[in-house]
């Protein structure tokens, strides 16, 4: 191995991004901060590609950093930085005068970090500071804008990574106390007798990666945030939820194994129709990633680990690039509008498992994974996901730019066709190292028909809304977030208005009447008669007593 | 050489007072020569008994029981050391108050003879070993100090030290009723020969009888009502006099009854009463502090409270007691108890004069904002009052210390709560007016400037106080020597 | 016959136990001054009679030295005490301490 | 052996402030020289002595005072953690003290008694006896009142009464504690045990209570905690001092000597007084964060904090598992570090905008930005957000509690993150977020002297954490006087 | 036999007189009593062979006291100071009859312990002295005597410290008016001579018979205030020079004796050679000093203005 690709790779590739944040604070590089978004990833990009399998350790760092690079998560690495970079590139043309481009420049290349270090994170420690590295930085890109909406978003946001963080604390906690080790491995072999610490992890992955009920703050935060945020948000970081799940879930995770089948289940489904419900192209798209995200829990649920780590993949790349499209679309005028909605339709059509198309592949991958009712129920969710992702195009069509000759500059459109390419292209390529299965079986006419007869049913489903264009009643962004917001609010109001404690009482009751008794003790026994008295009666008994 | 060491003490103070008489010009010179002329003989005799052992000398060559015999232990020579101390910077204290300007006055050709007397007296009170030249010396002392509460001559102090004067005569005359029955059944005076001898019935109503007569000079609760009005009405360098030495004298003496002349006679009941007695005077002494308004009063009801804390020696350490391990402890602890009172009351009433000087009068709320403008005097102050709480690192903690060791260790504990809540009311009365000192609002406009010697002056007097308890390994040593049944070598390892 | 020293040593102990009660139960204060040098000589006495015990070989000269002594202590703090009480007297129109006539002090 | 350090260390504190209180009050810069001169030096010490002690050297010095009644100071490693802290933070704190308070009055009583605080910290880390321990307390105590006191208004006045109502009472039940112990067992020394079973069970139980009793109001332990909140009136440096530096370190210092090394963790067990302590630590936990909460004033809110996080460090040592004891101890440091910190700020926004109260807060990130940043990292920790040094803590602390077989600790620690999020977030929030109001007082951050202590400080709270693993990291230096206790 | 019948009878008349003192109605009646009982407590002296304590108890304990307890009463009356008269306590009466059983009982239970007759007749020769009560307060407990001396010099400054602070400077005690043909007046002419004698001659007796410094000193000073209250010699203002060296010359003398031992090895010896020259000369000292402080202490303090 050269120096460039030695051990010290892995720490390059979280210290780089770093350090490019720090210097973007430097007062001179403030105004190009924005400059070291593209920068950042590529370390790590080279460090995906490059880097044999293995680990690598700094026993100095936290409480013994050990970072492994293996077959999930040099994928998901991968994905993350390809997004980052693809993002950061869009970012460049996305903003034209930024708004405070140093801060967002370090937030972004915090939030890249950790989201870098939940993938190469082998033991406890560095993980979970890694995840909140990832959960806490991103606030700042989810509220960069500094819109009232975008406040709220982030409030929500923070609240649940709290919360997040606080059971991914407890999980890890009861995790390494029975495994009486720091090595995620070892934490995760031990995870089946530990039930408490493995639902807290679930939990607090699954609310990082928009397990349902745990969703809420995901369609609020990725249609808050500037446009190559929300495109890393979707697409990257809630994958730091995934690999969580696939790091920590033990070969037999008990009753979670239905539970993360069910609740997936309800995600892709309970997704889907709220996602119908949103007015907002954004919002749509994160709905659709509660949807898709919960079809990777269920994928998880039934065992396939790396077929899960490819799903998620792919989902990255085609949410990322989705994202990206609204950005693009929205600089798009009417003239070029065609051939730009049908480049966009492209990564939709991927994830709904459109033949040829990579979403195809890895629907594949995951179809071994369920059977009987479960397998008609992951195929059907395709052709929800082809109706919500359609109502998301439409929506950022009807968003695109008013000036009917726009055209959206190469910085836009250049990261977001390779993203494109990526997520069309790659399964193709992992296939066959990701699952059991190779490439040539999705040309099979029975996987062709899988893959199409739910986009059919979809177009048929989609036909009454397009003519009859019926009212569609508006659901809040976060749905549940609505009342369990305001219930939170009140519970904090009373909290903060409890009646204080008194202060304690220095000056005690009764202290002047106190005075009063001795000052008449004290002058009882100035009277001489009394005093001699005491004396002699004193002096005759101590006399008796001495003789005695 | 001796003998000039041990009488020297006693005769210089003598001779001083009599030239000041004489020659009131040069008696506040006179005065503070003695002071520190007294204070290096002491020091040179706390060598030599250090060196040596206990010095006793027959005055005029007559042995006991025929003469007065003069005997320095570690005890009375202790008592020498730390009473020439507080003299010595008490003496100088005194000079811009008394010191005659141009022509003779009143108060000015008085304090200084009265003072040396009372230092003289109180030198004899230390060393003698005869129970009637204690009597003489007792009223040498107590007579001078009468005159120095009555020196401003107003109503309130002549009323404070007739009061005084009162309860000081029926004490010694009970004391000398003591002496005389003490005499009349054994023909000696001499406490020495005393303790050899088996004693009988007279002998019990002589011991109560003198043992009632210290107490009430001591100031011991019930009988303390006449100390605070006479130490807060007399001027400062007097109440520092006042307060810190002379009850002590007849404390010494005391002590030399109770575990030099006859410890085995202490019965359970006497022993009781002393320290029941003396809690009792914590406690009230320490309430009423509480409850005063005037920064004078403060400090002598906290003398009051002070001294009960003496008399715990004797439930702790006294009678059947005297034999245990802990009660060398206990015992020694009176003493730096006393050595520590004697050190920081008199640095508290030096400064308290300051301030009164200052301001004007001794109320409380005078005291506000004094930190600022006096700080040496404030901080002098304050050192004094954690070695009064007990507080460490001073002589009243290693004092304290060792008490409720003994306390604890002997299994009486309710001595040792005593302590305890004495210290806790010690921090009520004496933070007050700390508290006032570093209160900036509602501060005097216009205070008369004090110069910074003068302020010093308490604070060597609180630095030795807290030096005390630094270093008192050496004191502790150095008062076993001469110590009677200094058999244990105090509690533990 | 009872020895001289008895009978004296017995009347110099009823002789305290009058000047004592004087002493102690007057207000007036030169009335309790002059009860207390009742009260001294009363010492004095039983100290003196104890000197005589033994006749046959003659009476002790230090307690009578002592006496001596003692008894001029006794007019010295007399003495003073007068002083004191003379300007009590001028400054407050009393003759007692105020808290032994019932008045705060 | 050698007597020489432990005494100089000592007197690299002691000396200067002796000197300083004769500093006439102009003498602003001798006054700098000396304090910033003896801090150095002892920063240079405590380096020396943890390589000593790394080697296994004693350093102990011993003055006799009376039979049984002896001072011991003694170099260890629990000794050298605590020293090493004050140290730091010592010498940070005159740094920002001197910028802080400027050509104000009084100023050779004030760096002389804080000075003096320090020395009595020192001492305190250093002794070697209970009693030893004991008179360093009180003379802490001592020295700290008169900088609680030192703006001389009602307000401060009224907070040093309650210090002192509330300390006094501690120091009298730990010495009746100590004096009750030792008149059995003779005199205690921290690292040979003797046998404290000549005493009845019931009696050492009550011994127990009544030194927690004691040392616990130095610790803001419930129900003892209420001076802190108070004490606030004091000048920020002030503040930090008894946060972080010495007053309530020095009561959570003794709680963990009282476990570890007077009752030992055995004697401990047996008797069933960890765990009563560790619910109340723990309830002081909750309560404090519940409290912080409710204030409205940022120093206040910081004030209930502390009462929250020094329990954190009781619970560790109640506990008495081994990660517990680890974690416990490097709180000790890791809390010092960031809650110096917030106070640093604190006072840089006081001193620098005229900001007391949280509402007013809203936008002062912007043109306070290195302040804003420091108080963010600190607020950080608190919350226990990695890689701020609170998380390692925290970490160590829920598996202590696991280990202990007291899983309910690993609630508490996620409540207590919570809550701290509750009230740390909105402040975060308005610094970052909030828009300032246009009357808004000028605010700037032109103070070097108290921007860079204030700098180092969330450094190092940022480092601890994220270097912990290291050789010379706080919980390095737990792990090792862990081991040292731990069979 | 008759000699318990008339120690009784002294007794009786003792115990009556106290009583008559201590519980009469008037207060100078009071007084009067007590000057009578100090001259049974004297003939008591007597009667216990104590010649020395007989002439001091009549001298000092009932002359001079009786002197100052007069002169008290003609200040209060002039002042109008009174106070109430109060009721018996009963508690009180039992608790001092108590202590007087209990000194009676001592008394009665003694031990038959001889007392000091042998050692001090052994120590006799070369003390100067041969008058052993003499001997014991200037050689043998000189210590005693010595501060006893400045007691009476304490008391004295006490004494004039309660003087105005205008009167500083003035004579003691109030400018007596005498008719100078008055009965004081001729008192006054003759007797001092006398008393001068008799004072003289108790004093050099006292190194061999009763008497000595106190007893003449006491009578010189009596003969002095007689002298004064007659107009003859009028006291001295108290800043004087002459005054001042008469009150501590005694004292200073004895003091000074006693450190010139303390040189030779022994604090207050007298070299037996030299022993009967030193006591007489002591004795001289300090009957001029204690002559003077007790005529001073009888004045008071000055009370009119320089």
């Amino acid at each position: 191995m050269n120096l460039v690709i030695g051990p010290l790779l892995p720490f390059v590739a979280l210290a780089w991004p770093l350090l490019l944040g720090l210097g973007a604070a430097w007062p001179a590089w403030r105004e190009r901060a924005l400059w070291v978004l593209p920068a950042a990833p590529l370390p790590a990009l080279l460090l995906a590609i490059a880097w044999p399998e293995g680990s690598t350790t700094a026993p100095a760092l936290l409480l013994g950093t050990v970072l492994v690079l293996n077959a999930p998560g040099r994928l998901l690495l991968g994905m993350v930085a390809v997004i980052w970079l693809a993002a950061g590139i869009f970012a460049l043309g996305y903003f034209r005068a930024p708004r405070k481009p140093a801060v967002f420049a370090g937030f972004w290349c915090l939030t890249l970090s950790g989201n870098l270090g939940v993938m190469l994170a082998a033991d406890v420690a560095t993980f979970y500071v890694a995840f909140a590295a990832v959960s806490f930085a991103a606030y700042w890109l989810v509220v960069h804008d500094g819109s009232a909406r975008a406040l709220m978003a982030g409030r929500v946001y923070l609240v649940l990574a709290l919360l997040g963080e606080a059971l991914l604390l407890v999980g890890l906690l009861l995790g390494v106390a029975a495994a009486d080790s720091l090595s995620i491995a070892a934490v995760a072999a031990s995870l089946s007798e530990a039930p408490l610490a493995l639902t807290c992890l679930i939990l607090g992955f699954g609310l990082k990666a928009g397990m349902v009920p745990l969703h809420m703050w995901l369609p609020l935060a990725h249609p808050a945030a500037p446009t190559p945020a929300s495109a890393a948000l979707s697409g990257a970081i809630v994958k730091a939820g995934i690999i969580g799940l696939i790091r920590f879930l033990p070969e037999d995770a008990g009753l979670w194994t239905t539970g993360l089948i069910l609740l997936g289940l309800v995600g892709a489904y309970g997704g889907v129709v709220a996602g119908l419900l949103q007015r907002n192209a954004k919002a749509v798209l994160a709905y659709s990633t509660v949807s898709q995200m919960g079809l990777v829990l269920a994928v998880l649920g039934a065992g396939l680990t790396t077929e899960a780590a490819l799903y998620a993949a792919h989902h990255g790349f085609a949410k990322a690039a989705l994202f990206l499209g609204v950005g693009v679309l929205a600089a798009t005028g009417r003239r070029a509008l065609p051939w730009v909605l049908a480049l966009a339709a492209l990564p939709a059509l991927s994830i709904a498992g459109a033949p040829l198309l990579g979403g195809a592949l890895v629907k594949a991958a995951i179809k071994p994974g369920f059977a009987g009712w479960l397998e008609w129920a992951v195929a059907l969710s395709a052709t929800g996901t082809a109706l919500l992702l359609a109502r998301a195009l439409w929506l950022a069509v009807r968003g695109r730019a008013d000036a009917a000759d726009a055209r959206p500059a190469p910085l836009l459109w250049a990261p977001w066709a390779g993203l494109i390419l990526v997520a069309l292209a790659l399964p193709w390529f992992l296939l066959a190292s990701f699952s059991t299965l190779t490439p040539g079986y999705v040309l099979g006419l029975a996987s062709l028909w899988d893959a199409t007869w739910p986009l059919l049913l979809a177009a048929l489903l989609a036909a009454p809304f397009l003519r009859l264009r019926p009212r569609v009643p508006a659901l809040p962004e976060g749905d549940l977030v609505v009342p369990l917001g305001a219930a939170a609010s009140a519970a904090m109001h009373t909290l903060r208005r409890l009646p204080e404690p008194t202060g304690p009482h220095l000056a005690l009751p009764g202290a002047t009447r106190g005075k009063a008794v001795l000052a008449a003790l004290e002058a009882a026994l100035l009277p001489w008669r009394r005093g001699g008295l005491l004396a002699a009666a004193l002096v005759l008994a101590l006399a008796w007593s001495l003789a005695g | 050489m001796t003998t000039l060491l041990l009488s020297l003490p006693v005769a210089l103070p003598l001779l001083a007072a009599l030239l000041a008489v004489a020659a009131s010009r040069q008696a506040a010179g006179l005065a503070m020569a003695t002071g520190f002329l007294v204070l290096g003989l002491s020091v040179w005799l706390a060598f030599e008994v250090a060196a040596a052992g206990p010095i006793t000398i027959a005055l005029g060559g007559w042995e006991a029981p025929l003469g007065i015999v003069l005997r320095a232990d570690g005890l009375g020579a202790g008592f020498l050391v730390v009473s020439a101390m507080v003299m010595a910077v008490v003496l100088v204290a005194a000079q811009p108050s008394f010191e005659d300007q141009g022509q003779e006055s009143r108060a000015g050709f008085a304090f200084w003879p009265l003072a040396l007397l009372l230092f003289a007296g109180l030198n004899t009170a230390f060393l003698s070993r005869d129970l009637f030249n204690l009597f003489v010396a007792l009223e040498l002392l107590t007579l001078s100090a009468i005159a120095l509460v009555a020196i401003e001559g107003k109503a309130g102090s002549v009323t404070a030290a007739l009061r005084y004067m009162v309860f000081a005569l029926l004490g010694s005359v009970l004391f000398l009723l003591g002496a005389a029955l003490a005499y009349a059944a054994h023909a000696t005076l001499d406490i020495g020969l005393l303790a050899q001898v088996e004693l009988g019935w007279p002998m019990a109503a002589a011991l109560a009888l003198m043992t009632m007569g210290l107490a009430i000079k001591t100031a011991l609760f019930p009988f303390h009502a006449w100390l605070p009005p006479a130490h807060a009405g007399a001027p400062a360098p007097a109440s520092a006099m006042l307060s810190a030495l002379v009850p002590k004298a007849s404390f010494v003496i005391l002590l030399r009854l109770w575990f030099d002349l006859a410890p085995e006679l202490a019965s359970p009941l006497l022993l009781a009463v002393l320290g029941g007695l003396g809690a009792v005077a914590v406690i009230h002494g320490s309430l009423l502090a509480i409850g005063q308004d005037r920064l004078k009063l403060i400090i002598a009801y906290s003398t009051v409270a002070q001294l009960g804390y003496l008399f715990l020696v004797f439930p702790l350490a006294g009678g059947a007691g005297g034999a245990q391990p802990w009660s060398a402890g206990a015992w020694t602890a009176a003493s730096f108890h006393a050595f520590a009172h004697m050190l920081a009351k008199a640095a508290m009433f030096l400064a308290a004069g300051l301030f009164l000087r200052a301001v004007g009068h001794d109320r409380l709320e005078g005291l506000r904002g004094l930190a600022r403008a006096m700080p040496i005097a404030c901080f002098a102050f304050g050192l004094s009052a954690i070695s009064l709480m007990g507080l460490p690192l001073s002589g009243g903690f290693t004092a304290k210390y060792l008490l409720l060791t003994s306390a604890f260790a002997s299994g009486q504990w309710g001595w040792g709560l005593v302590l305890v809540a004495g210290g806790l009311l010690a921090a009520i009365y004496l933070f007050r007016p700390l508290n006032l000192m570093f209160s900036k609002e509602g501060a005097a406009a216009s205070l008369t400037p004090v110069p910074r010697w003068e302020q010093v002056l308490p604070l060597l007097l609180a630095l030795a106080a807290v030096l005390l308890g630094l270093f008192s390994a050496g004191p502790f040593a150095f008062l076993q020597i001469g110590r009677p049944g200094a058999a244990a070598e105090g509690l533990l390892p | 016959m009872i020895p001289s020293a008895t009978l004296f040593g017995l009347a110099g102990a009823a002789l305290v136990g009058i000047g004592l009660y004087g002493f102690l139960a007057h207000a007036h204060l030169l009335r309790r001054l002059l009860s207390f040098n009742v009260l001294g000589s009363g010492v004095f006495l039983m100290f003196g009679a104890a000197a005589w015990r033994s006749p046959w070989i003659g009476a002790d000269a230090v307690p009578h030295a002592l006496i001596i002594t003692g008894i001029v202590v006794k007019l010295a703090g007399s003495a003073l005490a007068i002083a004191l009480l003379v300007q009590l007297a001028r400054a407050t129109r009393r003759a007692a301490l105020p808290e032994d006539e019932g008045r705060p002090p | 052996m050698t007597a020489v350090l432990p005494v100089l260390i000592l007197a690299t504190s002691l000396v200067p402030a002796l000197l300083i209180f004769w500093l006439p009050e102009r003498a602003w810069r001798a006054r700098a020289w000396l304090n910033l001169g003896g801090a150095a030096v002892k920063i240079l010490l405590v380096v020396f002595l943890m390589v000593e002690v790394a080697n296994g050297v004693t350093h102990e010095a011993r003055l006799d005072l009376a039979p049984g009644l002896y001072l011991l100071l003694r170099v260890d490693a629990l000794t050298l953690l605590f020293v090493s802290l004050s140290a730091f933070l010592w010498l940070m704190t005159t740094i920002y003290a001197i910028a802080y308070l400027g050509d104000g009055p009084n100023l050779s009583r004030f760096f002389g008694f804080f000075s003096l605080c320090v020395a009595a910290t020192t001492g305190l880390a250093l002794a070697g006896t209970l009693i030893t321990f004991f008179i360093f307390f009180e003379l802490l105590t001592l020295t700290t009142w008169p900088l609680v006191v030192h703006k001389e208004d009602a307000k401060s006045v009224k907070a040093g009464r309650l210090y002192l109502a509330y300390s006094l009472p501690g120091s009298a039940a730990l010495l009746v504690a100590i004096i009750w112990l030792e008149s059995a067992t003779g005199p205690v020394i921290f690292a040979e045990p003797g046998d404290l079973r000549v005493l009845s069970d019931a009696s050492l139980m009550a011994i127990f209570a009544l030194f927690a009793l004691g040392v616990g109001v130095k610790a803001a332990l419930f129900p003892l905690h209420g001076w802190l909140p108070e004490a606030m009136a004091a000048p920020a440096p002030v503040s930090a001092l008894l946060h972080a530096v010495a007053v309530v370190k020095a009561g959570a210092f003794g709680i963990v000597r009282l476990i570890y090394d007077v009752f030992g963790i055995a004697l401990t067990a047996e008797l069933g007084v960890g765990l009563p302590l560790a619910l109340l630590a723990a309830f002081t936990i909750l309560w404090g964060s519940l409290r912080a909460l409710q204030q409205t004033e940022v120093k206040k809110r910081l004030a209930f904090s502390t009462v929250s996080q020094v329990s954190y460090i009781i619970l560790g040592a109640a506990l008495a598992g081994p990660y517990a004891v680890i974690g416990g101890l490097v709180h000790l440091v890791h809390q010092g570090l960031m809650k110096i910190t917030l106070f640093f700020c604190a006072g840089l926004y006081d001193e620098r905008a005229g900001i007391t109260r949280i509402d007013q807060l809203d936008g002062i990130g912007r043109r306070m930005p290195m302040t804003s940043i420091c108080f963010t990292i600190g607020a950080m920790g608190m919350i226990g957000i990695p890689p701020v040094a609170g998380f390692v803590s925290k970490f160590y602390l829920g598996l202590g509690g696991l280990q202990a077989g007291e899983p309910w600790v690993v609630g508490v620690l996620a409540a207590s993150a919570l809550l701290n999020a509750g009230y740390f977030l909105p402040m975060l929030y308005r610094i970052w977020f909030g828009v300032a109001p246009a009357d808004a007082p000028q605010a700037d951050e032109r103070s070097l002297g108290m921007l860079v202590p204030a700098v180092a400080t969330a450094a190092a709270s940022l480092a601890a954490g994220l270097f912990a693993g290291a050789a010379i990291s706080p919980l390095a230096w737990a792990s090792l006087i862990a081991a040292g206790y731990l069979p | 036999m008759i000699g318990t019948a008339l120690d009784l009878v002294v007794v009786a008349l003792l115990v009556a007189a106290a009583l008559a003192a201590v519980g009469a109605r008037g207060l100078f009646a009071g007084v009067v009593f007590f000057v009578g009982y100090g001259v049974f407590v004297a003939i008591a002296w007597l009667r216990l062979d104590a010649i020395d304590v007989a002439l001091a108890e009549a001298a000092i304990g009932a002359g001079l006291t009786g002197v100052l307890l007069l002169g008290a009463v003609g200040h209060l009356t002039r002042a109008g100071a009174g106070a109430p008269p109060r009721r018996p306590a009963i508690p009180l009466a039992l608790a001092c009859a108590g202590i007087s059983v209990m000194l009676g009982w001592a008394v009665l239970s003694l031990p038959d312990a001889p007392g000091l007759q042998a050692p001090v007749a052994a120590a006799l020769p070369g003390s100067g002295s041969t008058n052993p009560v003499t001997s014991v307060l200037l050689n043998f407990r000189a210590f005693d005597t010595l501060l006893e001396s400045i007691v009476l010099l304490a008391v004295l400054v006490g004494v004039w410290a309660l003087a105005p602070d205008a009167a500083w400077g003035g004579r003691p005690g109030l400018v007596q008016r005498v008719r100078p043909d008055g009965v004081l007046a001729g008192f006054g002419r003759l007797l001092p001579p006398l008393g001068l004698l008799v004072g003289v001659y108790l004093v050099w007796a006292g190194t061999k018979q009763p008497g000595g410094a106190f007893q003449g000193g006491t009578v010189l000073a009596a003969v002095w205030l007689l002298a004064s209250m007659a107009g003859v010699a009028r006291a001295p203002r108290v800043t004087s020079l002459i005054l001042r060296a008469a009150l501590v010359a005694g004292p200073v003398l004895f003091l000074a004796v006693g450190m010139a031992g303390a040189l030779g090895g022994s604090f207050l010896g007298l070299r037996p050679d030299w022993a009967a020259a030193l006591v007489l000369t002591i004795e001289v000292g300090l009957t001029l000093s204690i002559a003077s402080a007790l005529a001073l202490l009888v004045l008071g303090p000055p009370e009119r203005p320089a």
